[in-house]
């Protein structure tokens, strides 16, 4: 059998972390090869080293069977080796040409020319059915878009092996249905193709041949038509998981939380980015926003947290009108925020996990006397946190939080947030690129909560989530709630046809 | 080791190289000790104190100092505490004359000699010439508003309108084409203002500003017009073509005549002596060639207007208000705005 | 009881102080003063051999060895009073390095230091000669008014950061050249100035910081100035590292969007941060002039070469201590003794300003040498995990040959 | 002449202040577009100040039989000396910001300790070199800058008056060096790269570009033209140059970040500060500022602070370059 791509034995370490530990992964021509397991089970660092970016500390690369050896990303370019990396790697001050043709430019008479390049790229458009407009800048478009512009970059140094690391994690039903159609173009192309994921389904759907990774370790590499995805499961977490979420029926109360006629102007761009949305989350129910990234949940979340000013609106708390009260006071009065960019907004990185974990309550009595710390009480909190939920990191509770790996950094927010003890949860994207371990953890301490008569309102871009937790969905487009739905008479596509505005929903209100 | 010293110069923050009295005066140094075969030496201090200076003159008395040689009035205080500290050794104060911190009291004990120069006078022969010399639209840079950059201003003032008188010409000086800088440095502040001047009309600027007066030198020459600057301390007609002549003030010979006095064994200590046309102290140089065709005359007026000045039928006013005012009113000129700003009346 | 927690407290804070890791994070300052000691002597060594060689003519030979001796001698050259010139001149430079090294720690640039020096002094100048007071209460007021009209200046530079985004760099670099005409403006319009040196006026004795009869003159080096810095070093200290204060503003300043995300106000936190830096910038100033003998000059260059120069001094400082107080107090206490060294050099021929190219080196070197530090460390960790790596794989193999499926 | 002389002198002079500042701050704009910031500005000013003047005031005379003799004096030769001086200047700051390079790029150093640390050694350096080869610390020179006439281009109305006659000479290398620099950054695949670099370089990584080639290129660029700006700054500012060139390298950078990262806001800012600064120095001597009547001591303070009031308008848009003053390090993610 002819290996386009073989990786044998390779090991890399960062620091004392051995991310691959004598990996060995081979590439057929022509196959959709899958890799899948946990987080931090070094399949980006795999891939990373195939594409040139790290360099292997032992083991070698074979390309058609001769040894090759990247140093770079041009080596790997030459070898049309083509990446959709899994934080993309775009400018987003430059426009969809500018990223893709950056690194092979054409010149004429010493100067720049795009129109070459911009011709191709509307032919390779047309071809793969990637619709994004050349000329608008990366800032300005969705997510969906940018991966289509990632992918393009690939297709434009038309590589014939294709790496997606996690292409699916952003994307609705729908686009994952035409990735997975796109796909299975290049395939038929006879290009190989290697997509990392976290989903099983999608290994199902698309995969021939599937490799899991498990602690830096190589497990095994199945033909996936021979397995299902319970053993997939197992072999990634070294356990057996269960899937559905056993949850009782909800007993929801009064309200909790309303917000009335919310809109947010943005004057940059001349629209809404959140228009005249309306809802209430009562005590003891899980509401859903599920929507495309890009379509204002970001900021009816800030505006209603208090990151983010809005144009028109209020906001009621327990009947009391909290429009205008600052962050801390929303805080004080018992709103939780596991927010959507755990590096951006959840952690001051710098900090040991004990100093994090105190982020919004440093000033009250319990940890700080006439403005002086009291460390032991910090300490000891931390201590507590950590084995309440089970946080690992190296040094405990002096631990940087750099340092530490996305999931227990996860993990540490969910700690701080949940024992904050709020009335209110609201949880963007808690489980983004975590493994099915953490999910399943996080997912029980949500429904912890909810069963507790807490209020959560739930962001995420994971249809399966939303439906598995939700007691009530709310789909929003373009910043306008356009579904209100029930988990259990709606389905997969149906909420994908709403959140693709190709279906409008009558909403009933009950403000 | 650190060596034994017998000359030693205390530079104050200019240091040697400042083209004005610190390095005149160290080049006076030099000139005598090599041609005496003395050691010599100088000192920079730590900083700008007197505490630092009185320091660096007992690094000096290490360095094995039988002499001391200190440029400018900011050691007035220092050198007060020295000579009573080190009795046996000699101090040359140059520009100043000992005192306590609050002026309370002078002192200047025998084994000091203080040094000071009639800059107003050759600031009188600098502003005559320039006016014989046909310049009749004047300006000063001053570095600083202190006694002696003050002489030199209001020396020239007086040497402008007399000659004005003389030759019954007009000249045009108002008041702020007089300046204290606040600056010895070149910078393109310096110089832009020298240029606005220029073209404001101005012919030429004696600049007694360090280095502020290179800006003013870089500006006449860029300038449209024949436009002049007046060099100061000494001759610095090499620096610039724009250089028309210069207010010689002789620290160098000061330094060496001390010199002469210390090893002579003719040291007359415990006084202040002023050194000014008679003593050959102040002066404009012997070259009057950038005056162009008249030259030759301007050379004469000045030897006249110096014997004058020499013989006493002249009296220069010096660093007050009142004597300028006084000489103006005498030519019958009346130019308050020009006298306030020469010598400001200090704020209440 | 309680007196025995705060006891405890003390310990655990005296404890931290001296934990290992804090000496760790010194290494590399250490290394590159060694490299810039070593850089100096050798650029001594080449122009004495210059000179010995008539490349170029000096009116004086360098006297190598013994230059080198007096340069590492530093401030003990002259016994105690060289020391006090070293503890008196160390003063300033390490508030001035705590106040840019507290900047650092909050995120911030504080390259405004200077101006911010030059308004310290200036208000401290003003209430000496235009207030009278007695002696301990006219010298802790003009101390005072010092430290917070430089504070005002520094917090001008965080509002115009917070509240119009200003780039406090630029804020910084403007606000130094205003303080230097401000103070001419000022003074001059007070009539504060002595018409015969165009200096500031002598300050009364009773706005002088005490200084100790130890002197050698009626004014004199050593004063209080040192103890001050010391205790302003305790102070800082503290509030880093024991306060919510300072808790805040080191989180807004290693992430202003997670810190508003906590509720925090980063706004005010940037205008405090700033504020504090200049107090501590002010203090700098005002014990730099409150001094016998030391006047403000009233010219740009004599601004900038003796006042202001401290506060960018402090930068290298902050730099040299790593942004900590501690580090402030001994990069300060350094700065002092090789520039006394170098002062020293006057003796033998050579020119002070060794001492600030030696600095300069240093300064160089540390940032070199905290990277080639890391690196070095790095690897080592490394290596060793492959040579586990190796033998865990042997032991593997010999365990079974089985390889992927 | 339609306007008045003032007027021309206005100009002239806001010129002189100004083509320092542009030069430099195009120069700290391009290396901080790369992501690596440069506050070493001043030092390297001041050293290819320091080492072209000196070697300016070495070629524009001669002895001939113990005399003095200066042969630069047709504008011809001047403008060869210039150029001379302007090159050396350039490559003298080129190779002294290289340290800079080195540390912040290959060492990964902290960009601001190594800047920091040239600001030092470049004035100590200068000073202990000249006083110690020259003998003193101020170099003489008599070159000037001034072009009195340009050809026939001098008598065209305004125009010719603004900018033919009785020019700095630098005011033509500015431009060029504006129009040369705009087209660099955004029209050329090295400027691309560039700005990549400077904005996401794991971005421009992932591509295959050099990011440490990139990088070492621009600070080398913004060490040349400190350096060139250097000498234009102390020739066109006296004819003696004192080892300092008072402050200019931190005001452009105030400049570059004032004109937000991009060549023509920069050109407007050095050209606002340059006229606020001469309408302070001529102060007084300007009509309709000496009737305000306002102590000679207020007008230095009027390019500081009207700079300021103007950021404090124009600021809440700016925006650095994303990565700039960052480590790139490939491991980071
Ligand atoms: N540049 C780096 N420096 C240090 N540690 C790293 C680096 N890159 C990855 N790691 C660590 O190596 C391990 C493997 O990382 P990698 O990103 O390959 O995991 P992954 O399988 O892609 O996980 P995920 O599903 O979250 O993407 C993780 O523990 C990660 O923290
Ligand atoms: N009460 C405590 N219990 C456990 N560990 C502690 C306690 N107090 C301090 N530590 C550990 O000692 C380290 C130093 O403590 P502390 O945070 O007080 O010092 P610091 O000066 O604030 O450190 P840094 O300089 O990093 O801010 C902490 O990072 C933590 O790891
Ligand atoms: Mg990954
Ligand atoms: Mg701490």
């Amino acid at each position: 059998m002819d290996y386009i791509i073989e990786m044998l034995n390779i090991s890399k370490i960062f620091g004392t972390l051995r991310a691959n530990d004598d990996i060995t992964f081979q590439l057929k021509k022509g196959e959709v090869h899958a890799l899948v397991g946990e987080n931090g089970a070094g399949k980006s660092t795999l891939m990373s080293i195939l594409f040139g970016l790290y360099q292997p500390d032992a083991g070698e690369i074979r390309y058609k069977g001769e040894v090759v050896k990247i140093h770079n990303p041009n080596d790997a370019n030459r070898l049309k080796i083509g990446m959709v990396h899994q934080h993309f790697k775009l400018v987003d001050v430059f426009t969809v040409t500018e990223n893709i043709i950056l690194g092979m430019e054409e010149t004429k008479n010493g100067f720049l020319t795009l129109e070459n390049s911009r011709n191709r790229i509307l032919e390779l458009r047309e071809q793969y059915k990637l619709f994004v407009d050349p000329d608008a800048y990366i800032k300005d478009i969705t997510v969906g878009m940018q991966q289509r512009v990632e992918i393009l970059k690939m297709l434009y140094r038309d590589a014939d092996i294709l790496i997606f690391d996690e292409p699916t994690a952003v994307l609705t039903p729908q686009e994952i249905d035409e990735l997975m159609h796109t796909i299975k173009n290049f395939k038929k192309e006879g290009k190989s193709i290697v997509i990392i994921t976290h989903k099983l389904a999608e290994v199902m759907a698309v995969a021939d041949r599937c490799t899991v990774l498990r602690k830096g370790k190589g497990i095994g590499t199945v033909e996936v038509k021979d397995v299902t995805v319970d053993t997939l499961a197992e072999m990634m977490v070294g356990r057996k998981v269960s899937f559905e979420i056993d949850k009782k029926p909800a007993n929801i109360k009064d309200e909790i939380f309303r917000a009335e006629n919310i809109s947010v102007f943005n004057n940059e761009k001349n629209k809404h980015e959140v228009h005249d949305v309306s809802f209430q989350v009562k005590s003891g129910e899980i509401v859903g926003i599920a929507g495309i990234e890009g379509n204002g949940q970001t900021e009816l979340v800030n505006v209603i947290t208090g990151l983010k000013n809005m144009t028109s609106g209020k906001l009621f708390f327990h009947q009391k009108e909290i429009t205008k009260n600052s962050i801390r006071q929303k805080l004080e009065l018992g709103i939780g925020h596991i927010p959507e960019d755990r590096h951006k907004h959840g952690l001051v990185l710098d900090f040991n996990l004990a100093e994090n974990l105190i982020l919004q309550s440093y000033y009250l009595p319990k940890f700080q006397k006439r403005g002086f710390l009291k460390k032991n009480e910090i300490y000891q909190y931390a201590n507590q946190l950590i084995s309440r939920f089970d946080i690992r990191s190296g040094a405990g509770s002096a631990s940087i939080t750099r340092s530490m790996s996305g999931g227990n950094q996860q993990k540490a927010i969910i700690a701080r947030e949940i024992s904050r003890n709020p009335e209110l949860m609201i949880a963007v994207q808690p489980t983004r690129g975590l493994d099915i371990g953490a999910i399943e953890y996080i997912h029980n301490k949500i429904i912890e909560e909810r069963d507790n008569g807490k209020g959560v309102l739930l962001i995420s871009l994971e249809l399966d989530e939303i439906l598995n937790l939700s007691d009530r969905i709310l789909v929003m487009f373009e910043g306008e709630i356009v579904a209100e739905l029930d988990p259990k008479k709606t389905s997969f596509q149906e909420i994908g046809l709403y959140m693709s505005g190709s279906k409008k929903g009558v909403i009933a209100h009950e403000v | 080791s650190g060596g034994n010293y017998e000359i030693a110069m205390i530079t104050d923050s200019g240091g040697i190289d400042d083209k004005s009295f610190n390095q005149g005066t160290w080049e006076g140094i030099v000139e005598y000790a090599t041609e005496n075969g003395k050691t010599y030496k100088y000192y920079k201090p730590r900083e700008v104190s007197d505490t630092a200076y009185l320091r660096a003159i007992k690094l000096a008395v290490r360095g094995g100092a039988k002499i001391v040689i200190t440029p400018g009035y900011l050691f007035e205080t220092a050198i007060y505490e020295a000579q009573t500290l080190y009795p046996e050794v000699k101090f040359v104060l140059i520009d100043g004359e000992p005192h306590t911190a609050d002026y309370a009291t002078y002192k200047t004990e025998a084994n000091t000699m203080n040094i000071l120069f009639d800059e107003h006078e050759v600031g009188f022969y600098a502003g005559y010439a320039a006016v014989y010399g046909g310049l009749t639209n004047l300006g000063f840079f001053g570095g600083m508003a202190v006694p002696a950059v003050q002489r030199f201003g209001i020396g020239y003032i007086a040497g402008a309108y007399y000659a004005a008188d003389d030759l019954g010409v007009t000249i045009t000086f108002p008041a702020e084409h007089y300046e204290y800088l606040g600056s010895f440095a070149p910078t393109p502040e310096a110089k832009t203002k020298a240029a606005t001047w220029y073209s404001g009309g101005v012919q030429v600027i004696f600049a007694a500003a360090g280095g502020a007066g290179s800006s003013a030198m870089a500006a006449a020459v860029e300038a449209t017009g024949s436009k002049y600057v007046i060099g100061v301390d000494k001759d610095q007609s090499g620096d610039s073509t724009s250089v028309i002549t210069s207010a010689l003030k002789g620290v160098g010979e000061a330094a060496i005549s001390a010199l002469e006095d210390f090893y002579g064994n003719t040291w007359e200590g415990g006084r202040t002596i002023s050194l000014g046309s008679v003593e050959g102290g102040v002066a404009l140089p012997a070259d009057f060639s950038r005056f162009g065709a008249n030259a030759a005359e301007v050379k004469a007026a000045y030897e006249a207007i110096f014997a004058e000045v020499v013989a006493g039928n002249i009296v220069v006013p010096t660093n007050d208000r009142a004597s300028l005012g006084a000489f103006l009113t005498n030519l019958g000129v009346s130019n308050q705005a020009l006298v306030d700003k020469a010598e400001p009346a200090p704020a209440a | 009881m309680k007196f025995k927690n705060f006891a405890a407290k003390v310990w655990q804070s005296i404890k931290n102080l001296f934990k290992p890791s804090r000496y760790q994070a010194a290494v590399p300052s250490l290394i590159s003063i060694g490299f810039g000691i070593v850089f100096g002597i050798l650029t001594m060594f080449v122009i004495w051999l210059l000179a010995v060689l008539g490349v170029f003519k000096t009116n004086n030979m360098p006297e190598f060895f013994y230059g080198v001796g007096v340069l590492l001698a530093g401030a003990f050259n002259e016994g105690m009073d060289s020391i006090a010139d070293m503890l008196f001149a160390a003063a300033p430079l390490i508030l001035a390095g705590l106040s840019v090294g507290f900047a650092f720690k909050t995120g911030l640039f504080n390259i405004g230091a200077p101006g911010q020096i030059v308004i310290g002094g200036l208000t401290a100048i003003t209430i000496g000669l235009k207030v009278s007071l007695p002696a301990p209460w006219h010298w802790m007021l003009a101390l005072l008014c010092g430290v917070l009209a430089a504070g005002i200046w520094g917090l001008i530079i965080g509002a115009l950061k917070a509240l119009l985004n200003v780039h406090e760099v630029v804020a910084s670099i403007m606000m130094n050249y205003i303080s230097i005409y401000t103070a001419f403006l000022i003074i001059k319009g007070n009539g504060m100035v002595n018409t015969q040196t165009s200096q500031t006026l002598q300050l009364p004795a009773s706005a002088l910081l005490p200084h100790g009869e130890v002197a050698l003159f009626a004014y004199y080096d050593m004063n209080i100035g040192i103890i001050i810095a010391i205790l302003a070093v305790i102070v800082m200290y503290i509030i880093l590292h024991k306060t919510t204060l300072g808790y805040q503003l080191k989180a807004v300043g290693f992430n202003k969007e997670a810190s508003k995300y906590a509720g925090m106000n980063t706004k005010r936190n940037i205008m405090v941060s700033m504020a504090i830096s200049g107090m501590l910038a002010g203090l700098a100033g005002a014990i730099l002039i409150m001094v016998s003998g030391k006047y403000f000059q009233l010219t740009k260059e004599a601004m900038m070469a003796e006042i202001m120069s401290v506060g960018f001094d402090g930068i290298s400082v902050a730099l040299l201590g790593l942004s900590q107080p501690i580090g402030a107090l001994f990069a300060g206490l350094f700065l002092a003794y090789i520039r006394q060294g170098g002062y020293y050099l006057n003796l033998a021929n050579y020119m002070a300003e060794m001492a600030d190219v030696i600095t300069a080196v240093i300064i160089y070197f540390s940032a070199l040498s905290t990277a080639l530090y890391a690196i070095v460390k790095n690897r080592k960790i490394k290596l060793e995990a492959l040579k586990k790596l190796r033998i865990s794989r042997r032991k593997e193999k010999t365990q079974d040959g089985g390889e992927n499926v | 002449m339609i306007f008045s002389t003032t007027f021309y002198d206005l100009l002239g002079n806001t010129i002189l202040t100004m083509i320092p500042l542009l030069i430099v701050a195009l120069g700290a704009m391009i290396c901080e577009r790369s992501g690596v910031t440069n506050i070493a500005l001043e030092g390297i000013m001041i050293m290819g100040a320091f080492v072209s003047v000196w070697i300016i005031s070495r070629l524009e005379w001669t002895w001939v039989d113990g005399v003095k003799v200066y042969w630069a004096n047709t504008n011809g030769e001047k403008s060869l000396l210039l150029i001379i001086g302007f090159i050396i200047g350039g490559i003298v700051g080129m190779l002294f910001s290289w340290f800079h390079a080195y540390a912040a790029i290959s060492m990964k150093a902290d960009q601001t300790i190594s800047a920091t640390a040239l600001n030092l050694i470049a004035p100590a350096l200068a000073f202990y070199i000249a006083r110690t080869f020259i003998g003193g610390r101020q170099v003489f020179f008599n070159t000037s800058f001034m072009m009195t006439r340009v050809g026939f281009l001098a008598d065209i109305p305004v125009i010719g008056d603004i900018f033919f006659s009785r020019v700095n000479a630098g005011l033509y290398l500015g431009i060029i060096i504006l129009i040369v620099a705009y087209l660099f950054v955004y029209k050329t695949k090295e400027g691309l790269r560039l700005r990549a670099c400077g904005e996401n370089p794991h971005a421009a990584d992932s591509l295959g570009v050099n990011i440490y080639k990139v990088r070492y290129r621009a600070v080398l660029i913004s060490g040349f033209l400190a350096g060139a700006g250097g000498f234009l700054f102390s020739i066109s500012t006296a004819t003696s140059f004192e080892g300092t060139v008072s402050g200019y390298g931190f005001l452009a950078i105030a400049v570059l970040i004032f004109g937000n990262w991009k060549p023509f806001r920069i050109l407007f800012a050095a050209f606002f500060f340059g006229l606020m600064t001469t309408i302070g120095a001529g102060g007084n001597s300007i009509d309709f500022i000496r009737t305000l009547g306002l102590p000679s001591d207020f007008y230095p303070m009027v390019p500081y602070i009207a700079t300021l009031i103007v950021l404090s308008f124009s600021s809440r848009s700016s925006r650095a370059p994303k990565a700039a003053g960052q480590i790139y390090d490939q491991g980071t993610r």
